[in-house]
């Protein structure tokens, strides 16, 4: 019973690491690949642990399983969020299915400072719009 | 100031105790005096005051945002496997009725944990969010679904 | 396995002097890099190796009830491989003042010093 | 970086990650870790408060050099080797044991010592390598 | 006897505290050093004209074999005497000719030095030390032709010098030990008693032309003569002393020395008549193309050191007892014939015979001595330069069937010899005085008088050869191995055919004399001939060295690093692959290895082409990545195979080297793909050739019995004795506890590196050029 | 327990390394610190050599772990001599740096890092444990790394690059060497791998681990055709550093590669011949090089392969006499290369320059520093009876006793382009009047030195010359102690006894 | 089918392809923040696979390296980020 419970989980977390693994091949602009991945990674490897844990069953083993998953969830969409924002700065564009960018033009271009408003002088502000070509690699 | 660094310090030295996995006296008292040991070496001069109310509120929350976790994991995994791409993506201003640096950092943060959905920035003037989104079929109802679930719900906790 | 792993030390070895002999100070450092990595693969793979059974003596006992990996070329490794973090490092540094110096990442352009004179 | 996410977080991570730091360290001698892995963990949280509130912030944290930090540690784990030729005339590194072990840590002896300086020592070198890097960038 | 030889170096010593005194006052009292020694030496004459041999050991450094083992016997102590008696002369000569020099004290502390290595060198016994006392002369003699080191010419000679005297120097060392290996001795005496041992020796000719070299090349034999008329740079009493009474008669000493030993083989004799002949003849000749005094006497020196070792290769009793007058003779007239010139030079500034004459009449106890050697040298009775050339003539003439051929060599290098004499001594002082010179005056005593000492006493010993013969030549004979009873040196031997030669000579001579005038022209007909002299084409071939050195070195340091770097690879390659495929043989139980599964296979292609992507990639920062994702793999490969210690480190470790990298990366350039093709698969052929080595030699090492003794000490006393219960790390921290503690002192060193390489600056003004 | 003696050079270093970290930001005292460390560390050497000549090798077990598990330090005379000899050039290097070094230097740890590179060496020389081996020379490389590029100038960093890129080289071939032969035997204790490697039936496998060793070790020693670091790079560093590295860091390249080809290693042929044929070309190659450059301290660089090749020779030879002969070598060199570099380092106060064309008349106006100068360049060449001379007498014998005269001939060739360099640097450098050279702005010309700094260059030259002039004139000494460590070391029984008790 | 064979034989082997994946994007890239995502994700499945491992051995030792991966991992992408906007700065 317990072994099925545990593979239960176990493979449930595969399955989301797996998903998040395509996910990431399939996407087709990287804040997509980001945010699809993010969620799905923590996820899954969330579950896997908690199958660990069930399997040991030691307060030592799930305290340590506790504190992991408390350290990924904290620090996952911490992650995602500098490395989403990087690529807006370094022009990764978006795909160009896309519908809206309300981010453009309100990071300045030397400090990055990011205004609640438009820009007025464009020359300063990061312009960075969705991509015009159907090329789904060829982002940059 | 005091009791906000006690509090801190009885918190970590839980955190400490779980770790080890060991709740002899011995073990709490090496806890606490660690703990003590790293508060006076970093001087957190920000920390919050009400641990104790926030905790319950905490897993309250968590069980709240597990379920938003899943459906949405399905949503997109649904997207992921199957060939076409249904989504509508886009980057979307969002304002902020958080303020403090802990409530905004939560909120983004777990718009971020939602998939689909990903904080990629604050202003500076700490007025908007900009959240990436794959399934914007309708801007107002997107930053209205924001609002209501996440924020309000966060900011009962926090307040 | 032990075919494979001998593969990827070659392979290791092999990378990292490839690398080195490019002309490039950052390829120069991923050599050597790459080449350390090797070493200790060489190390773990010769101490030979012992699946699932990590040297530590269960909390229960005293000693070993079952077959243990072999603890020594796992220290040995440790401490090349720290050894290696610091003349990385310092490697890192170096390149990154030597290009502020001398201005090219071409190394075949740093032979001043061997010139006769 | 200018951003309150990270800000944020990483005054949250900080005591977290130390505390995690003289977990790893302690247990060193029954598990895996030990002085070095601890050491880096330490470090790993101050660079990430660096990264995030920038270097000036962290080293008033720290409040002195890390630098300094490297002949401490040296200088614990030289007591801790040569203390054995002292107290009981028995050759360098020889391991010292106090009789009784202690609760959490175990057996305390002159070994942990050593691995103390091992830690404190590598949070000095990480983060003088890494912030005179950073500063230098 | 050690407190003599080394006087000279004590005095050298002082000199380099006292030395100011005496370059400003008493300059003459130095002269007691050698004097005292000519004394010292004097008092052994009736001991050794009485046939006993001097023996003295001092141990020096016996794990070695090497004493200070002295001997005094005839050969030595004519030396001896030679050294000191001349050296006096000279010393008191010098007093005046740098009288307020400079460098005086200097001058005569290399002086000192010099004396002392050649009394060192006559009196050794033990061959070693022989050796040593030989380099101190080459190297005194270095310091003193580099004198006037401010000329450039004079610098050039004394490298010259010492350069070709060095060889010999060498090649001597290289002799004696190989000759002391064969007899088993390092003493000359001993080696007496074991000449067949020697002769028979394969190794035989080896020593022998190894002493040859050592021996042609301190006495300036053709071709190794050319770095004598070069020495004539230094001033006149180091010309006198060094370069013609006695360092250049080290080599001869030499050859006698050893004529016991290693003489009487056809090698032996053959070559040394045949080189000595050579130079005899060749200098002879040369001094005909030469105007300048000095370069007249170097060559004429040359020729006499020539017919010494003619005579030492003619090597019968004769000739022996002829080559030791023959030194005698020359050391009297041939020093004289240099401190004349050196007076000559000294007060009118020239020594261009073409423009000398007339001097006798300002200074003339200098002519007087300078007529006086010109005649010993030409052999004119009653000069003992007759008595020489008499015996020499005696001892070709008794050759059997090349009696003749030798004779006429010898008769024809008299000649010119004699020529070259009354130029040096005769010339400059008869004829008119030109007006330039009327106003120089005769020196002081302190200079004039040791010529005309050395003049007068070689008149004075023709007329009584008696002074010499029992107590200095007789003895020296002896000591050469040669029956000396019926010795007896007298002038008139009655009419015979070696008169008629010594007059043939002495005629023709003076006929050469005055028909044949120095000058400009015959300098310059002689320097067409240049491009074949010895000089020449040992400086091509050392300027041929010189550049194949430096191609060389340009080949080897060639200065980029990525073929130091396939250099040393490609030698580890051929040693050890030529090792692994000839002296191993492949045996690889593949059935002892554990089993493939998937999950590692995966984790190793993961490993396999994040290598190939790192190391193909254009983007530097996805090949820092991609390092990422290989260290992850060997994590993953540690944990299956139960490391997790190692997982931990080499996973933080790898993103923490990654980390510093891209900190540093962005200030670097672009990646640059510079090498082309050819240059890539060359590299790639050596890379995957050291790959392969590396795996087989794993897997040749895998195949190999395990020995688990160590390994299993650790792991049973891990917790027992030292308490800890993570085997690897009670290893870190106290089995091998040293290893951690030198591995943070690594980290600690290689961190205060990082700090100083971006933070000092050295202020421009403290930078060094 | 007189056996702590064996750790005191080590432990002592350390300590004032520790203590120089704490005095950072004190130049002064730091100054005060390494000299006095240097004395304290001089008189524990004695006292450690006096005891091992008495009273024989002596080990003591770190961490009190039975040999072989723990790390071994054995002290047996050789390993004492070259502490000896440590201590000496790093005393005569302590003065002298605190008389050249730049004060930017001194307050980025150059003194700290200084007594860590003595601490690396003693480290390397006192271990008898082939891994503890490889930290100490990672210790050597880091700190001279360092050493190499403080103060970070152009050619220091052209020249750090490929000094750093081919000694980590030779680390990883040494580490190589360390795996190959820990799967072997299992085993890491040098006196435990000697019987072990004996018992190796695969003899194959034995000697390409010796050619590991011999790359590895060979790199370092600057041996043909490995040698191309040093010529790039030694003379980039202030002089002061040139003298610790040309005394000491290639020689414990070659002391690593006596140790083990003595110890571990015993009895290949294959091997004898490859080290001949590297000794012979390592002396020719060297000699080449020196002869065609024109800047002193190059030249002195070139000399260091060169003579390194006379020690090479000793090993390869393998007699007695012949290993004597190679340690005589070594011991003299390290007095005299130390000197020499600091020699160089005065001539560079005095003119500043290293140029033989602009040098000149060093001679005529510093006639005592010539004389003092004299002494390490003639005993360079081996002018009799100075220290050079004495050991060639042995590599030419022993030679001639297995009937190489090729090697003679090397060595001779060696000897003569030796003398041959020092004739013509005598003559360009001390006799030559030179040309007149533009005063530098700001640069510390000796004659602007304080008399403290002055006294601070001169000391340390003079204590080496008379140590150098003891070795000549002392070689019987000199003989007897080269002798008995090369009868200890041809007799590796001894040394596993003293290790293994057994 | 045991717990151990199921793991041993299914899971571990489907985390190993999801690296695969994960390592084939990180080869496409085309920027490098696709690269640093993709190092971020491999490097978490690393936790996944360790986790199941400590499973399979019953070693729950392996816990503690995934426990430092997940720190590293984030410094990493954190130090990548930080990299990132330096050098957009810079130009
Ligand atoms: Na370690
Ligand atoms: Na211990």
């Amino acid at each position: 019973m317990s072994d099925l419970f545990i593979a239960i989980i176990a493979t449930l977390g595969t399955i989301f690491v797996l998903l998040a693994a395509i996910g990431l091949v399939r996407m087709p602009d990287t804040y997509l690949r980001i945010s699809v991945t993010t969620k799905a990674a923590t996820l899954g490897i969330g579950l896997i642990l908690i199958a660990a844990a069930f399997y040991f069953k030691e307060l030592s083993v799930t305290s340590r399983v506790l504190a992991i998953i408390l350290f990924i969830i904290l620090t996952a969409p911490i992650a995602a969020h500098l490395i989403g924002r990087a690529s807006y700065f370094i022009g990764v564009k978006l795909w160009h299915k896309s519908v809206m960018d309300d981010l453009e033009g309100k990071y300045k271009k030397v400090t990055h400072e990011l205004m609640s408003e438009d820009i007025e002088d464009e020359s300063t502000a990061i312009i960075n719009t969705i991509e015009e070509t159907p090329n789904d690699t060829k982002n940059k | 100031m005091i009791s906000r660094r006690f509090l801190s310090n009885i918190l970590l030295t839980f955190v400490w105790v779980a770790l080890t996995g060991s709740f002899g006296f011995l073990n709490f008292l090496f806890g606490f005096v660690l703990s003590f040991l790293i508060m006076w070496i970093i001087t957190l001069n920000n920390g919050d005051e009400k641990y104790f109310k926030i905790i319950p509120k905490i897993i309250f929350f968590f069980l709240f945002f597990s379920y938003e976790l899943i459906k949405a994991n399905i949503q997109v995994a649904f997207d992921v496997v199957t060939p076409k791409f249904y989504m509508k993506p886009g980057i979307v201003k969002v304002p902020l009725d958080a303020k403090s640096d802990i409530e905004i950092t939560l909120l983004a943060n777990l718009i971020s944990l939602t998939p689909g959905t990903l904080s990629l920035d604050v202003s500076n003037d700490r007025k908007v969010l900009y959240v990436h989104a794959m399934y914007i079929s309708d801007k107002e109802k997107f930053i209205n679904d924001i609002k209501q679930g996440f924020e309000r719900r966060l900011l009962e906790i926090l307040r | 396995m032990e075919f494979l792993l001998a593969l990827v030390t070659g392979l290791l070895y092999a990378a990292g002097l490839y690398m080195m002999l490019r002309r490039s100070l950052v390829k120069l450092i991923i050599g050597l890099i790459l080449i350390g990595n090797g070493a200790n693969m060489l190390i773990f793979l010769l101490g030979r190796i012992t699946k699932g059974l990590p040297p530590i003596i269960p909390e229960e006992s005293k000693v070993f009830l079952e077959p243990y990996a072999d603890p020594v070329p796992q220290a040995l490794i440790l401490t090349a491989i720290v050894i290696s973090f610091g003349l990385q490092s310092f490697a890192i540094v170096l390149i990154k003042r030597a290009y502020k110096v001398v201005k090219t990442d071409d190394l075949d352009q740093m032979n001043s010093t061997d010139e006769y004179s | 970086m200018k951003t309150i996410i990270l800000k944020t977080a990483s005054k949250y991570l900080l005591p977290l990650l130390l505390l995690f730091s003289v977990f790893i360290l302690l247990r060193g001698h029954y598990l895996p870790g030990g002085g070095f892995v601890g050491g880096l963990i330490a470090s790993i949280a101050f660079v990430v408060y660096a990264f995030a509130n920038g270097l000036e912030q962290t080293k008033d944290l720290l409040r002195i050099h890390p630098g300094y930090l490297m002949p401490v540690g040296l200088l614990i784990a030289f007591v801790a080797g040569i203390s054995p030729m002292f107290l009981s005339a028995l050759p360098f590194m020889t391991g010292e044991w106090f009789a009784e072990p202690l609760a959490v840590i175990g057996m305390v002896g002159s070994a942990l010592f050593f691995d103390i300086g091992v830690f404190i020592v590598v949070v000095g070198v990480s983060l003088t390598i890494i912030f005179t890097i950073t500063e230098s960038a | 006897m050690l407190i003599a030889i080394l006087s000279g170096f004590l005095f050298a010593f002082i000199l380099v505290f006292a030395g100011n005194d005496l370059k400003n006052k008493y300059a003459i009292v130095s002269a007691i050093v050698p004097f005292g020694l000519f004394v010292y030496f004097l008092q052994f004459t009736n001991r050794i004209a009485a046939g006993e041999v001097i023996k003295k050991t001092y141990q020096w450094i016996p794990s070695l074999n090497v004493n200070l083992g002295f001997t005094l016997d005839g050969i030595s102590l004519i030396f001896a005497l030679m050294i000191t008696g001349i050296g006096f002369l000279v010393f008191v000569y010098t007093a005046a000719y740098l009288k307020g020099h400079h460098y005086l004290d200097r001058f005569y502390g290399y002086l000192a030095i010099f004396m002392a290595a050649m009394l060192g060198l006559v009196l050794s016994d033990n061959i070693l030390s022989l050796f040593i006392f030989w380099e101190l002369t080459s190297i005194s003699s270095f310091f003193l032709i580099g004198f006037n080191n401010k000329e450039k010419s004079s610098r050039q000679s004394a490298v010259l010098a010492l350069a070709i005297t060095g060889i010999g120097g060498l090649l001597l060392l290289a002799g004696m030990l190989i000759l002391g290996n064969v007899t088993g001795t390092y003493s000359i005496a001993e080696m007496l008693s074991s000449q067949s041992i020697i002769s028979d020796s394969p190794h035989y000719i080896i020593i022998v032309l190894l002493l040859f070299g050592a021996a042609f090349t301190k006495s300036a034999q053709f071709p190794f003569h050319f770095w004598l008329p070069g020495a004539m740079k230094a001033p006149t009493p180091v010309s006198t002393y060094l370069h013609s009474a006695t360092m250049v008669k080290a080599g001869i000493y030499l050859l006698m020395r050893f004529t016991p030993i290693l003489g009487s083989t056809e090698l032996w004799n053959t070559t040394l008549i045949i080189v000595g002949a050579v130079t005899m003849l060749y200098a002879a000749i040369h001094t005909i193309f030469r105007t300048d005094l000095k370069g007249i006497l170097a060559y004429s020196t040359i020729s006499a050191l020539g017919i010494l070792v003619f005579l030492i290769g003619l090597g019968t009793k004769d000739a022996l007892l002829a080559a030791c007058a023959f030194i005698l003779v020359h050391a009297f007239y041939k020093a004289c014939l240099f401190l004349v010139t050196g007076i000559i030079d000294h007060e009118t500034g020239t020594r261009d015979t073409t423009v000398l004459s007339g001097l006798r009449k300002v200074m003339l106890p200098v002519a007087i001595a300078g007529i006086l050697a010109a005649v010993s040298n030409a052999g004119i009775p009653p000069s003992f330069g007759f008595l020489g050339k008499d015996l020499i003539y005696e001892s070709t003439l008794h050759m059997g069937d090349m009696a003749i051929v030798l004779t006429a060599l010898a008769v024809l290098t008299n000649i010119l010899l004699l020529y070259a004499g009354f130029v040096a001594g005769v010339k400059p002082f008869t004829g008119k005085l030109p007006s330039q010179f009327e106003k120089v005056h005769l020196p002081s005593y302190l200079m004039w008088a040791p010529p005309l000492i050395l003049a007068v006493g070689g008149i004075v010993i023709g007329l009584f050869p008696g002074i010499v013969e029992g107590a200095l030549i007789k003895p020296a004979v002896t000591a050469l191995g040669a029956n000396s009873g019926d010795i007896h040196l007298k002038l008139w031997h009655g009419f015979n055919t070696v008169l008629a030669l010594s007059a043939t000579t002495i005629g023709v001579g003076l006929l050469v004399y005055f028909v044949l005038k120095p000058s400009e022209k015959l300098v310059q007909l002689a320097q067409k001939f240049e491009i074949i002299s010895p000089q020449h084409i040992v400086e091509s071939l050392a300027y041929g060295f010189a550049y194949f050195s430096s191609y060389w070195s340009k080949i080897v340091q060639n200065g980029y690093l990525r073929n130091y770097i396939a250099t040393i690879i490609i030698f580890l390659i051929i040693v050890v692959g030529y090792t692994l495929f000839n002296h191993t043989t492949f045996e690889i139980d593949y059935n002892s290895f554990a089993k493939l599964t998937v999950y590692e296979i995966l984790t190793l292609v993961l490993m396999i082409v994040g290598i190939l992507f790192t190391v193909f990639t254009k983007s530097r920062l996805a090949a820092v990545a991609s390092m990422g994702v290989v260290g992850l793999a060997i994590s993953l490969i540690f944990v299956y195979y139960s490391a997790p210690d190692l997982a931990m480190t080499q996973f933080s470790i790898d993103t923490l080297t990654v980390i510093l990298f891209v900190l540093v990366l962005y200030k670097l350039p672009k990646y640059l793909n510079i090498s082309n093709t050819a240059n890539r698969i060359k590299d790639g052929v050596i890379s995957i050739a050291f790959g392969s080595l590396i795996m087989v030699l794993a897997l040749e090492v895998l195949s190999q019995p395990q020995n688990t003794e160590t390994s299993s000490f650790y792991a049973e006393n891990a917790y027992i004795l030292a308490k800890g219960k993570n085997v690897v790390n009670v290893i870190l921290v106290d089995f091998r506890g040293i290893d951690t503690f030198m591995e943070i002192s690594v980290l600690t060193i290689a961190a205060i590196g990082v700090f100083s390489l971006l933070k000092l600056r050295l202020a421009k003004k403290f930078r060094d050029k | 327990m007189i056996n702590h003696i064996v750790l005191y050079p080590i432990l002592v270093q350390l300590f004032f390394a520790i203590v120089l970290l704490f005095a950072w930001n004190s130049v002064r005292l730091q100054k005060s610190i390494s000299i006095f460390g240097c004395i304290v560390s001089l008189a524990l050497s004695i006292w450690l050599f006096i005891t091992i000549w008495t009273k024989g090798t002596l080990t003591i077990q770190a961490g009190n772990w039975e040999a072989p598990f723990g790390i071994t330090f054995v002290a047996d005379i050789f390993a004492a001599t070259l502490v000896l000899l440590t201590a000496i050039s790093g005393l005569a290097v302590s003065i002298f740096s605190a008389g050249t070094i730049l004060r930017a230097r001194f307050k980025f740890g150059y003194l700290p890092i200084f007594h860590f590179l003595l601490l690396g060496l003693n480290g390397a020389f006192l271990t008898g444990d082939i891994f503890n081996l490889y930290v100490w020379f990672e210790i050597i490389i880091i700190s001279s790394f360092v050493l190499i590029t403080i103060g970070g100038e152009k050619k220091q960093l052209e020249g750090a690059i490929k000094y750093f890129t081919l000694n980590i080289l030779a680390s990883m071939i040494f580490l190589t060497a360390i795996a190959v032969l820990y799967g072997l035997t299992g085993s890491l204790n040098m006196a435990d791998l000697a019987l072990k490697v004996a018992e190796i039936e695969n003899r194959g496998l034995v000697e390409i681990t010796a050619l590991l060793f011999l790359i590895g070790f060979g790199i370092k020693a600057a041996i043909f055709p490995l040698y191309f670091w040093l010529p790039a790079s030694y003379h980039t560093p202030p002089p002061a550093v040139m003298a610790i590295f040309g005394g000491l860091l290639t020689k414990v390249g070659v002391y690593a590669l006596i140790r083990v080809f003595t110890l571990i290693f015993v009895g290949e042929d294959f091997l004898e011949t490859i080290i001949l044929s590297i000794a012979g070309l390592t002396l020719f190659s060297g000699a080449v090089g020196a002869l065609v450059q024109n800047n002193i301290v190059k030249i002195f660089s070139y000399l260091i392969i060169c003579h390194i090749g006379f020690m090479i020779l000793g090993l390869g030879l393998y007699t007695e006499a012949a290993i004597a002969g190679a340690v005589f070598y070594l011991i003299h060199d390290i007095v005299v290369k130390t000197n020499l570099f600091m020699v160089s380092g005065l001539i560079y106060r005095i003119k500043g320059t290293f140029s033989m064309r602009d040098l000149g008349g060093l001679y005529a106006h510093y006639p005592m520093f010539s004389l003092l100068m004299i002494i390490p360049l003639f005993s360079l060449i081996g002018i009799p009876p100075l220290s050079g001379f004495w050991p060639k007498l042995a590599l030419i014998t022993e030679s001639f006793k297995i009937g190489n005269y090729w090697l003679i001939g090397a060595v001779l060739f060696a000897t003569f382009i030796t003398l041959f360099v020092i004739a013509r640097m005598w003559s360009e450098v001390f006799w030559k009047d030179g040309p007149v050279l533009n005063k530098v702005p700001n640069f510390r010309y000796f004659q602007l030195l304080n008399k403290r700094q002055k006294l601070q260059m001169i000391v340390p030259m003079v204590f080496l010359a008379m140590v150098s002039l003891y070795i000549g004139f002392g070689a019987e000494h000199i003989q007897r102690l080269s002798s008995r460590i090369a009868v200890e070391l041809m007799n590796n029984q001894l040394y596993i006894e003293a290790v293994l008790n057994k | 089918m045991s717990l151990y064979d199921y793991l041993y034989f299914i899971l571990l082997p489907v985390l190993s392809v999801a690296m695969i994946l994960l390592f084939v994007r990180f080869l496409l890239g085309p920027s490098i923040a696709d690269r640093v995502i993709a190092l971020d994700l491999l490097i978490t499945t690393g936790i996944g696979i360790i986790a199941i491992y400590s499973i399979i051995t019953d070693q729950p030792t392996f816990l503690d390296i995934a426990m430092i991966l997940a720190l590293i991992a984030f410094l990493g992408t954190v130090a990548f980020s930080y990299y990132l906007e330096k050098r957009n700065k810079n130009e």
